[in-house]
């Protein structure tokens, strides 16, 4: 196995090296989506299924579909390594160096260093059971450090509203105009793929209470599934949103804050679940969490205000 | 003397490439890629950081890179409507006048 | 009651910007007034809540450190958040005519500041090193769409520079964070310090590590690339609020780390590079500020000037020093944002902000004229003002530790601050106009102007009441030195 | 037979990186598209065995949202959404 283990990590480091030296950048985006799955391969390996899962519906999925969509979209691609060369030669060896020894710095730390045993990780999995589920890292995320989650859905939520400022939107909103390129493949991807990229989805959200899986990973199958549609025309951007698209878009961050207020008073502390009730508290969050996180990625992905079916 | 783990030297690697790719491209999205490879280089040397503790792998770092990989993407997309207004107001002037 | 203060003065603001982005483009004119006065309270209530009773803690979940996540409102976050409830709700009062409810993009001002502001409050109490990372990413993503509320065609360049180092900045911290877990298994930023402390060349490369991400984020020199565009280009209440607040969350958590976890750390000659960062950054500020052509180019150049002054700290690390920095850090956010707003009505008036074309200006606009000279006092350092009582307790910690060059380094910092300042005033009051000004916009109605001058002279009243200022901070925190 | 799937895994991921040289040289867009998908099942073939290998049957959803995210960045490849730049 270590043959195997020394073998992916030489590719992730050419991949890696290809990724950011690339001649073409075209050629650094395929990369960089390889790299993705190299990457979740060796998560796996390092007994981190829950990231690996993440980095392939995340990192290499959601992100390497929007870096092509955004790379088609920049005005003349094609010469976009003429028009921005990298810095001058002096500089490059300069930061090569500076680059080389800080990876030989960082390779005999990580060598070197070892972990104790009284970590605040071994804490987490004594206290497994008052917790309220059985997956470590869903009830780390979702109850001993729920606070940090709760802002990273802010950090969700700004993101989008800064993609949305900069008013570049990927699925512009003009009428859906058929212009003879519509392949008799689309609709069938759009209908296989969509159904079962939801119910992969859901299926993951449900699952994080006890296995691998959970809300970043489910809602984003569930974006990718959003995704299909726009890109297969059955979904559209639109410059205003609804009440009840903005209702989806805050759920999570306004249940868990909700929730949050409402246990200081009861409770004592800011989150802290009432005993007996954690289950169905965390599950109806991580729902809440999974719903905004697909339409917020969604969205970040279109760059508009709001999704519309198209007239036809 | 025992043999590094083939992963923390790739860990390492790629936070040197991410450093370097930062320093060297002009491209605004290269440089967005750049700092995702690092950004992979930080998530990999918390995992390995959760896989070295005794009795199991720690929740608390695979937590940390769950959140982490979510800002990642979140700002990574913002940035690349960024790039895409940009780019289109530098394509307005013939390119090449910033930086 | 009071242990939930903490919760509140984050989640106050925070929830009311989440109701205003669900409200859509309709801005109900209450909700931000109502909003503001909210979180102004509670900031309130936590100060003197702090200031009767010592310092609060909150268990997020009601699970202890090392497994939860703790919320520390000592003496230090609550100046920082008082700071923030001042400045804030007088840039609230300001924007409210600024961006109004009949600007278009006024409901993402609001939603954006008012969740700024939950954030920069929770990053301000936050005792968890990868709490701070997610703080610092929401203040950062938060500040970024607020630049280019001034209309992206125009700043977008400057926004994405900052989004750029922003982002490495934060990575490069985390990956401190990841290292400093692996040697100490703990987050908590008072259980990991004896670690890092014997953690050898790891302990040092972690706390490297952090302390670089943290200056990137906080532009000190030679980072400070990307803060003149973007802090020059953005709206003025959206300047004052990156200026004053924004950046100094960065400064503010390179001192909390360094009078904590890694006082132990500490080395005298990475102090002295740290003060010579600190140097280098108020001379080269100061001098392209007094270079720059355009008014809030100016005032941006003297934010990277202005956050050299809390580096000083690192090197001498007695008592006055940690006073006179933190000291610093208030007066220097109340003067900034009353120079950007005065900066912001002068754009709005003439519709530029050419620094040599301000003639004649000194009737129409002489409120906001008069708070930009006021709050110049403070910048300048001169008495009676808060600026003057922070250079004092610096170049007083810079005699009594013996490093006289520092000493220099403030006196000159001062000279050249008073050279841009009053080439601004110069061009505005003292030369008499050709003619009439050409202007294309309205003299800005009281309710923008009001706001410049109460924060101008509350940086000089601040030169008034550092003795409860200062009780409330506390001495310089044990083991650091 | 873990023997064997070690093996079989340790050759899949040599594979890989021979699938690699196509990315590398090219010459046009669609070959590197299509070099992507290959290595899209690649990673699912591999981490099928290393399911096996090493018991962790989580590592079949990992391949499930392999073989979905693939379809969906082949599609990203020939649309744009429409009225597009």
């Amino acid at each position: 196995m270590i043959l195997f283990d020394g073998v992916l990590a030489l590719l992730i480091v050419v991949l890696a090296w290809r990724c950011v030296t690339a001649g073409d950048l075209y050629l650094g985006i395929v990369v960089f989506i390889v790299m993705g799955l190299m990457l979740a391969l060796s998560w796996a390996r390092l007994d981190a299924p829950d990231l690996a899962l993440a980095e392939a519906a995340i990192g290499a999925g959601l992100l390497g579909v929007l870096l092509l969509s955004t790379w088609r979209a920049l005005p003349g691609h094609r010469r976009q390594d003429r028009d921005h060369p990298p810095a001058r030669k002096a500089v490059r060896w300069l930061a090569g160096v500076a680059s080389v020894a800080f990876g030989l710095v960082m390779a005999a730390l990580l060598h070197a260093l070892q972990p104790d045993e009284d970590a605040a990780g071994a804490l987490a999995l004594g206290r497994l059971t008052e917790a309220g589920v059985e997956q470590p890292v869903t009830a780390v995320l979702l109850n001993f450090r729920s606070y940090d989650t709760l802002l990273e859905m802010g950090v969700l939520l700004m993101a989008l509203i800064g993609a949305l400022l900069a008013r570049t939107p990927l699925a512009p909103y003009g009428a859906a105009t058929d212009d003879g390129t519509d392949s008799p493949l689309i609709p069938v991807l759009a209908t296989t793929f969509t159904p079962l990229l939801l119910l992969v989805g859901a299926f993951l959200v449900w699952a994080g209470a006890y296995g691998p899986g959970g809300a970043f990973q489910g809602g984003a199958v569930l974006g990718g599934a959003g995704v299909v549609l726009v890109l297969c025309n059955r979904l559209q951007g639109a410059p205003e949103a609804g009440i009840l698209l903005r209702l989806l878009l805050v759920l999570g961050v306004k249940v868990f804050i909700l929730a949050g207020l409402l246990m200081l008073p009861l409770e004592g502390a800011f989150m802290a679940y009432p005993p007996g009730l954690t289950y169905p508290i965390m599950i109806a969050i991580e729902f809440c969490l999974a719903t905004s996180i697909a339409v917020s990625l969604l969205l970040l992905f279109t760059g508009t205000h709001g999704v519309r079916v198209p007239e036809r | 003397m025992t043999l590094p783990d083939p992963f923390a030297l790739a860990a390492a690697a790629l936070l040197a490439l991410g450093f370097y790719g930062f320093v060297v491209q002009r491209h605004p999205l290269r440089r967005l890629l750049a700092i995702n490879v690092f950004g992979n280089g930080v998530f990999m040397t918390l995992i390995l950081v959760a896989r070295w503790m005794p009795g199991g792998p720690d929740p608390i770092p695979h937590a940390m890179v769950l959140t982490g990989i979510v800002i990642a993407v979140s700002a990574t997309a913002m940035g690349l409507a960024l790039v895409r207004r940009d780019l289109r107001q530098g394509d307005g002037k013939d390119g090449g006048d910033r930086d | 009651m009071t242990e939930w203060v903490p919760v509140l003065v984050v989640f106050v603001p925070f929830l009311a910007g989440v109701v205003q982005f669900m409200a859509g483009r309709r801005v109900i004119a209450w909700w931000p007034v109502l909003a503001s006065v909210a979180t102004v309270a509670v900031s309130l209530w936590l100060t003197f809540a702090v200031a009767a009773g010592g310092g609060i803690e909150h268990f997020m979940g009601g699970w202890q450190p090392p497994l939860g996540i703790a919320l520390r409102a000592d003496g230090l976050a609550t100046v920082m958040i008082l700071l923030t409830a001042v400045v804030g709700g007088l840039v609230s009062v300001y924007a409210l005519e600024a961006h109004g409810t009949g600007d278009p993009r006024a409901s993402h001002f609001w939603a954006l500041w008012l969740m700024l502001w939950g954030s920069l409050n929770a990053l301000f109490l936050s005792a968890d090193l990868f709490n701070i990372y997610v703080t610092l990413e929401l203040v950062t993503l938060a500040a970024i769409p607020l630049v280019l509320l001034a209309g992206p065609e125009k700043t977008v360049t400057a926004a994405l520079r900052y989004l750029q180092f922003a982002l490495f900045g934060s990575l490069l911290y985390l990956a401190g964070v990841a290292l400093t877990y692996g040697l100490a298994g703990s987050l908590d930023l008072a259980l990991v310090g004896p670690a890092l402390t014997d953690g050898g060349i790891t302990g040092a490369v972690a706390a490297t590590c952090m302390v670089v991400g943290l200056l990137v984020k906080a532009a000190v020199f030679p980072f400070h690339v990307w803060l003149p565009a973007a802090h020059g280009g953005a709206p003025a209440a959206v300047s004052a609020i990156l200026s004053a607040l924004v950046v100094k969350a960065a400064v503010y958590l390179l001192l909390r780390l360094w009078t904590g976890p890694l006082a132990g750390l500490a080395d005298g000659l990475v102090a002295q590079l740290m003060g010579a960062l600190g140097a280098a950054a108020i001379l080269y500020g100061s001098i392209q500020a007094f270079r720059q052509e355009r008014l809030k180019l100016v005032v941006a150049y003297s934010t990277v000037a202005q956050l050299g002054y809390m580096l000083l700290f690192f090197p001498m690390a007695v008592a006055q020093a940690w006073e006179g920095a933190v000291y610093h850090g208030l007066s220097h956010g109340v003067a900034k944002a009353a120079l950007f707003l005065a900066a912001g009505n002068v754009l709005v008036y003439l519709g530029h902000d050419r620094v040599r074309d301000l003639k004649g200006l000194d009737r129409s606009l002489s409120v906001s004229l008069l708070a930009f000279g006021i709050a110049g006092v403070s910048i300048m350092g001169l008495p009676p003002s808060g600026g003057f009582i922070a250079k004092w307790l610096l170049l007083r910690a810079s005699l009594e530790t013996g490093q006289w060059w520092w000493a220099v380094v403030l006196i000159s910092g001062g000279l050249l601050a008073a050279a841009y300042i009053f080439r601004v005033l110069r061009y505005a009051f003292l030369q008499a106009p050709d003619r009439p000004p050409a202007t294309t916009g309205p003299i800005p109605p009281p309710i923008m102007a009001l706001p410049a001058t109460l924060l101008a002279l509350l940086a000089i009243a601040l030169g008034f009441t550092a003795a409860p200022l200062l009780a409330l901070l506390g001495g310089l925190p044990e083991g650091t030195g | 037979m873990t023997g064997l799937a070690v093996l079989a895994a340790l050759a899949l991921v040599i594979f890989f990186g021979l699938g690699l040289l196509r990315i590398h040289l090219g010459p046009t867009d669609a070959d590197r598209i299509l070099s992507i998908q290959l290595s899209g099942t690649t990673t699912v073939a591999i981490l099928l065995l290393l399911s096996v290998i090493v018991d962790m049957p989580a590592l079949l959803y990992v391949a499930l949202i392999f073989v979905l995210f693939a379809a969906v960045i082949a599609i990203a490849f020939v649309r744009n959404p429409k009225g597009g730049a």
